[in-house]
């Protein structure tokens, strides 16, 4: 049995990873044979970011079931703090990355430790408003810190000069956090999670500390919201305070949202339509930003319609008697 | 010594006593039964026993230990686990997920072994989804394993619930009208279940019930409420025949 | 699991291969000369963006019909970039993709300053019409239409001081604006080199609807007058408020007040009466070349053009030049050393004057400065 | 002094509009018990609907402030039926989440429609001002003072006083209950959103002579900050929405008035850090009731 176990999450890990590696090679293979135009080519590395955000959002929304409002606040933290380290620094470059990501993420997550300690007591509706307001406040916080360039930003952050490689490092930062996501949701701790989300007075009953956890999931999603804060600065090669405003997190919203909400599959293929959405409905312009509200409404209503939810539960049955028939292998 | 001991609980709301000098004594290994008519106060006494609410009188103590005005989270450390009268489950994950929550607080590997899965994840959740397969097929849940909670018909909703409790290891499980919407067949059967239960987990019992053929069915002893205050305690049938509380039941 | 993978992974390939050649699917340009122009199309700043695509516009269709560039004629494409950083680099890389040859943008100076590793890289000419902040031209191959902020604030505090002879100032600036603050640190450091005194700051942030407090902080710091280095929009709110509170100092300001005007119509249009700004481009010049300019955008757009619109024009006019002067013969020929060699040994007499560049990439021309008497900018 | 006093002058002008907002974000939160986010937005829409009316000219102004009341009065109608009914029972994130998709509708259909210049409305109500000593005060400050009182006094009478009142309190403490002592809960929801969002036609009449500008962000900037106002407030008390609107009013005021240059980058940021201590220190507000969680 216990061979069995694991020749099963091996096959898991296997397939997961040969197909990380195979959508790599394919998308490095295009970029550097120039098959992919330029603005793809950008486009493939903004979606890593808009991903990796969008996931960590999902941590919070979609598997806490918290509604934040204030995610750019981890994002742009992230942004500051690793992305002023790789400019005040003297290393290789792919140590500034690193380090930057490091930093970023750490000081994202010291945020957000200390904020969601501080709004423990707070549901929905005021934990929302909170977040927003959090999140405007640090916009506004930044522009007087010394040495993140105020309002005209930070400038002057490194970059990859080579697009593969530009690339490569975002998909590697992509593909770790989704695997972090992946096994932290499917753990013990991340039962917990859902639990609070599905019934947090039921939680408390068997013994589940809903404070400790909720702290813990805003902590870990700061951590990749400044991950993909780090990126997003080594892309961009400059930040401003204008770039982490309240729209970022409403964008970073519509993708989880679209996605399912707690889903990692969902939000990733969510967020790379929303990033390709202009190319995708080119001359439509306008009216991108109407369809994401559209996309918020529609999403929730169909959630709330019965028949909508019937069909929902159809498929689920699927999906369930296909992993029931996974899962009898283990039992075995 | 009694498992659960009781002393002087009362609680107010806004100047509203809700419950008022309760006192109970819980033999280990006894099926007790709380009852009385809607509003009487019991679900408030559960809420108390477990943490929900800090009560404004008395105390209580589980088998010597005090645990008045504890966390629901101690309190269900130290060993008391309930259900609740409005099914409260974890509604979009499947019935063993629901159990391995229970099973949480036994469970030791930490967050490295979470993200990194390193042997001790593999070890431990197979050790428990084995634990939570066994609790599940007690309750004839195990072929329902993977369905999401929220999609089990009534009656398995209310077993899912006690396996849940139960799998958080306690010595007092407090059942909140288990039998609440359930046709007679069902009853019967959840009456076997709780014998049953009480048997193979060595449990003690206090549950809220308001199916009399139930409680006189399989509780020993009862206590009855009204209006908060303790009408008559003792042996099942002596106590239910007492004529107050036939006076609270049936009216003058 | 294995079949959802699999069929996952070939459905973002397919959608990728799908994008990329769709991509790819740019028309021959091997008859034209290609300009493109990146700039907020859509959202909060979405009037800047389409300004400068009028403008260069006109200037296109002008040249085309007099038979474009030795011969050839240009193409004018543009992208969205929404004023944010990372659209700007898309923008800019379609752009590419489509052909460019020579940028006249980006519009905004953030977008134009994330823009600048890739503009080295492919040096390309660029000239950007109104991206105003210094690092928005800092590459050899970047040149300017408009005037840097902090040159339009030196040169405001030499106006404010020698000419009008005023000596105590209070400003009201936007600080989540790099164009305002940039524009008001220039400003302070010369008016108070020159002698002068800052009387108060009241700054105000991109939500701030209410200017009560700051013309109260204004009012009553006995300063001779308001400089205003913010865009127009902005600063007709703070004229409103002004008046209702019975405030009645003269105010001066930038290139941004340009426009006014088309917020203050109407009987609004009393307010702006008397306020002095700096501006390269004065709609009701007499100049037959801004008359046409002027007649055909309003024709063609239904409002009076502003700056923006100046510079794009201008811009487009001065890649002409560039080609002209390089001596490039025709599209295939095109050779970005020359042409941007070529900049600084042209001489363009624009909408906003006339103008020579040096290496630096800055414009070397004369700031006007004028006033609005009678709903009219009249030159000073 | 003579500059405080004006300082704290115009802090209460802003307070009162920032109250006069903030009412309608918590009435309806009383109520319904929801987060209604487009409240701002149809207030921009309300003033947009002012400036087309001072655009054709030949409309009295008393009729065009009719069509503004009107039109968000049917907009918060409609917006109710078709947005927020549908999901009444959801979990409390759909609605918020809707509620955040219809305010973000609204801003992007005001963009397709009007586009983002800023637009400048004539002074319509052409109320000039008055001289107290040595200080001149806006006449509309005062009309701005007086509805809101008046609102304020009106909307506590109503909900004392009348049936349609009492349903409204009954539907606010357990719409169960309320749908079982023969409340028709729908009717009383959509009521509470028809006299909401009139209330936001009567800001936006208000605003637009206040301020004579619009664009399509107006309401959700301006929005925002009420908001804060009513959760600092007590959100579901009218008299904390009141109490919040002027102490945001006020605080605003100042810090801009006095605050020393150096850190007036903040000055914008004010109001929410106030908001996120208020509700870290105290989550229901100053005179908002706690809420218990039944079991």
């Amino acid at each position: 049995m216990k061979s069995n176990l694991r020749k099963i999450f091996a096959s898991r890990v296997f397939i997961g990873g040969a197909a990380a590696i195979a959508i790599w090679g394919v998308l490095a293979l295009l970029i550097a044979a120039g098959i992919f135009s330029r603005s793809m080519q950008s486009l493939l590395i903004q979606i890593c970011y808009y991903v990796t955000l969008a996931l960590s959002l999902d941590l919070v929304v979609g598997y806490l079931g918290d509604l934040s409002l204030g995610h750019a606040a981890f994002y742009a933290v992230g942004a500051y703090s690793g992305c002023a380290f790789a400019v005040y620094t003297n290393l290789p470059l792919a140590l500034k990355f690193i380090g930057g990501l490091l930093v970023g993420g750490i000081c994202a997550a010291i945020v957000g430790f200390l904020i969601s300690c501080a709004i423990l007591k707070l549901r929905g509706d005021y934990l929302a408003i909170v977040t927003l307001a959090f999140g405007e406040f640090v916009r506004s916080i930044v522009k007087i810190i010394p040495g993140l360039g105020g309002t005209k930003g930070l400038l002057g952050i490194p970059s990859f000069d080579s697009r593969v490689v530009g690339f490569t490092a975002s998909y590697i930062v992509l593909v770790l956090v989704i695997v972090a996501i992946y096994n932290f949701t499917h753990s013990r701790h991340g039962r917990t999670v859902t639990a609070i989300r599905d019934n947090a007075i039921a939680a408390e009953s068997v013994g589940i500390n809903i404070k400790r956890t909720k702290v813990l999931v805003f902590t870990i999603s700061a951590f990749i919201a400044g991950l993909a804060g780090v990126v997003s600065g080594f892309y961009k090669t400059s930040i401003t305070p204008g770039d982490f405003d309240y729209n970022v997190s409403i964008e970073a919203l519509v993708m989880v949202v679209l996605g399912g909400m707690g889903s990692i599959r969902g939000t990733v293929i969510a967020s790379a339509i929303i990033v390709l959405l202009p190319e995708l409905l080119r001359g439509m312009d306008e009216y991108r930003m109407l369809i994401y509200a559209i996309v918020l409404i529609a999403m929730m209503m169909i959630k709330a319609s019965p028949k909508c939810r019937a069909l929902k539960e159809k498929l689920d049955g699927k999906i369930n008697g296909f992993r029931s028939r996974f899962t009898r292998k283990r039992a075995k | 010594m009694s498992m659960l001991k009781v002393e002087n609980l009362g609680i107010t709301f806004g100047g509203l006593h809700a419950v008022e000098n309760l006192n109970l004594e819980i033999e280990k290994n006894e099926l007790y039964g709380l009852i009385g008519p809607n509003g009487a106060g019991k679900t408030t006494v559960f809420n108390m026993l477990t943490g929900v609410y800090k009560p404004t009188t008395g105390k209580f103590w589980l088998d010597g230990e005090e645990l008045t005005g504890r966390s629901s989270i101690e309190i269900n450390r130290k060993g008391i686990a309930r259900t609740f009268q409005n099914i409260r489950l974890f509604g979009n994950m499947t019935v063993a997920e629901n159990v391995l929550v229970g099973l949480n607080n036994q469970m030791r590997y930490g967050l490295a072994s979470s993200f990194l899965r390193l042997p001790g994840f593999f070890k431990e959740e197979r050790d428990y989804s084995k634990r939570a397969d066994e609790l599940l097929a007690v309750f004839d849940l195990y072929d329902e394993r993977d369905t999401l909670a929220s999609n089990l018909p009534y009656g398995k909703q209310r077993k899912l619930e006690i396996a849940r409790a139960l799998a958080t290891s306690p010595r007092l499980l407090l059942l909140d009208e288990p039998a609440a919407g359930m046709n007679p067949n069902e009853t019967a059967e959840l009456m076997n279940t709780i014998r049953f239960v009480r048997e193979k987990f060595d449990m003690t019992i206090l549950l809220i019930e308001h199916d009399m053929r139930l409680v006189m069915g399989i509780c020993e002893r009862v206590t009855v409420l009204n209006f908060g205050t303790e009408l008559a305690s003792g042996e099942t049938s002596k106590a239910l025949n007492d004529p107050a509380v036939v006076k609270a039941y049936l009216g003058d | 699991m294995k079949k959802t993978a699999r069929f996952l992974s070939l459905m973002i390939a397919t959608l990728m291969v799908v994008l990329s050649f769709a991509g790819c699917g740019a028309a021959d340009n091997s008859n034209v000369f290609v300009l493109g122009i990146s700039g907020p199309m859509t959202g909060t700043a979405s009037t800047y963006g389409n300004a400068v695509v009028n403008g260069a516009q006109i200037a296109v269709d002008k040249i085309n019909a007099a038979g474009g560039i030795n011969g050839y004629k240009i193409k004018l494409i543009y992208q969205d970039d929404e004023a944010t950083v990372d659209k700007a680099k898309t923008a800019y890389e379609k752009l590419m993709d489509n052909g460019m040859q020579v940028f006249i943008g980006c519009v905004t100076s953030d977008s134009s300053i994330a823009c600048n590793d890739l503009i080295k890289a492919d040096g390309i000419l660029q000239i950007t019409p109104s991206a105003s902040a210094i690092e928005a031209a800092v590459n050899p191959n970047s040149f300017r239409v408009c005037f840097t902020d902090p040159l339009q604030g030196t040169k405001m505090a030499e106006y404010v001081y020698n000419t009008l002879g005023y000596r105590k100032a209070a400003a009201c600036y936007n600080q989540d604006d790099s164009y305002s603050t940039g524009m008001y640190d220039a400003f302070k450091e010369r008016f108070t080199e020159l002698g002068g005194k800052i009387a108060v700051e009241a700054p105000f942030g991109k939500d701030t609807s209410d200017f009560n407090a700051q013309i109260t902080k204004v009012a009553s710091s006995g300063a001779d007058f308001i400089y205003l280095p913010i865009y127009a929009e902005k600063a007709a709110q703070i004229l409103i408020t002004a008046d209702s509170k019975g405030v009645k100092l003269p105010f001066v300001g930038g290139d941004g007040l340009d426009g006014i005007m088309n917020y203050l119509t109407g009987d609004l249009g009393k307010l702006a009466e008397n306020l002095i700004f700096l501006t390269p481009f004065v709609s009701t010049d007499t100049d037959p070349k801004v008359q046409a300019f002027t007649n055909t955008f309003i024709e063609k757009y239904d409002m009076t053009p502003d700056q923006f619109a100046a510079d794009a024009y201008d811009a487009v006019y001065l890649a002409k030049l560039a080609i002209e002067q390089a001596g490039i013969t025709a599209p295939t020929a095109m050779d970005n050393a020359a042409v941007v060699a070529a900049m600084t040994q042209i001489e363009l007499d624009g909408l906003t004057g006339k103008m020579t560049f040096d290496a630096s990439g800055e414009p070397n021309k004369d700031a006007k400065v004028a006033k609005i008497i009678n709903g009219e900018y009249v030159a000073q | 002094m003579q500059m405080l006093i004006s300082t704290l002058i115009d802090g209460l002008n802003l307070g009162s509009v920032y109250a006069l907002v903030a009412l309608g974000y918590s009435m309806v939160y009383g109520i319904a018990k929801m987060l209604n986010f487009a409240h701002g937005d149809v207030i921009m829409v309300g003033i947009y609907s002012i400036f087309v009316c001072l655009n054709m000219n030949s409309l009295p102004v008393p009729v065009t402030m009719l069509i503004c009341v009107a039109v968000c009065a049917v907009l918060g109608f409609t917006v109710e039926k078709l947005a927020y009914k549908p999901l009444r029972g959801s979990p409390s994130l759909s609605v918020l989440i809707t509620a955040i998709g219809v305010s973000y509708l609204l801003q992007n259909l005001a963009l397709l429609f009007f586009k983002s210049e800023r637009r400048f409305l004539q002074n319509f109500l052409q109320l000039g001002s008055i001289q107290i000593g040595s200080f001149e005060l806006p006449v509309i400050s005062l009309v701005i003072w007086g509805t809101t009182l008046v609102i304020m006094i009106v909307l506590n009478l109503l909900i004392k006083y009348t049936s349609m009142g009492r349903a409204m309190l009954a539907v606010s403490e357990d719409k169960g209950a309320a749908q079982l002592m023969g409340v028709n809960v729908n009717r009383t929801i959509s009521i509470t959103f028809v006299i909401g969002s009139a209330l936001a036609g009567v800001a936006a009449i208000l605003y637009a002579a206040k301020y004579q500008n619009v664009d399509p962000y107006t309401g959700s900037v301006f929005g925002i900050k009420a908001f804060a106002a009513a959760v600092f407030g007590g959100i579901g008390s009218i008299p904390g929405a009141m109490i919040g609107g002027l102490s945001l009013g006020l605080i605003e005021a100042l810090t801009i008035g006095f605050l020393p240059e150096s850190l007036s980058a903040v000055s914008d940021g004010i109001a929410y850090a106030l908001l996120v201590l208020m509700l870290i220190l105290k989550p229901s507000g100053l005179l908002g009731k706690k809420k218990v969680e039944k079991v």
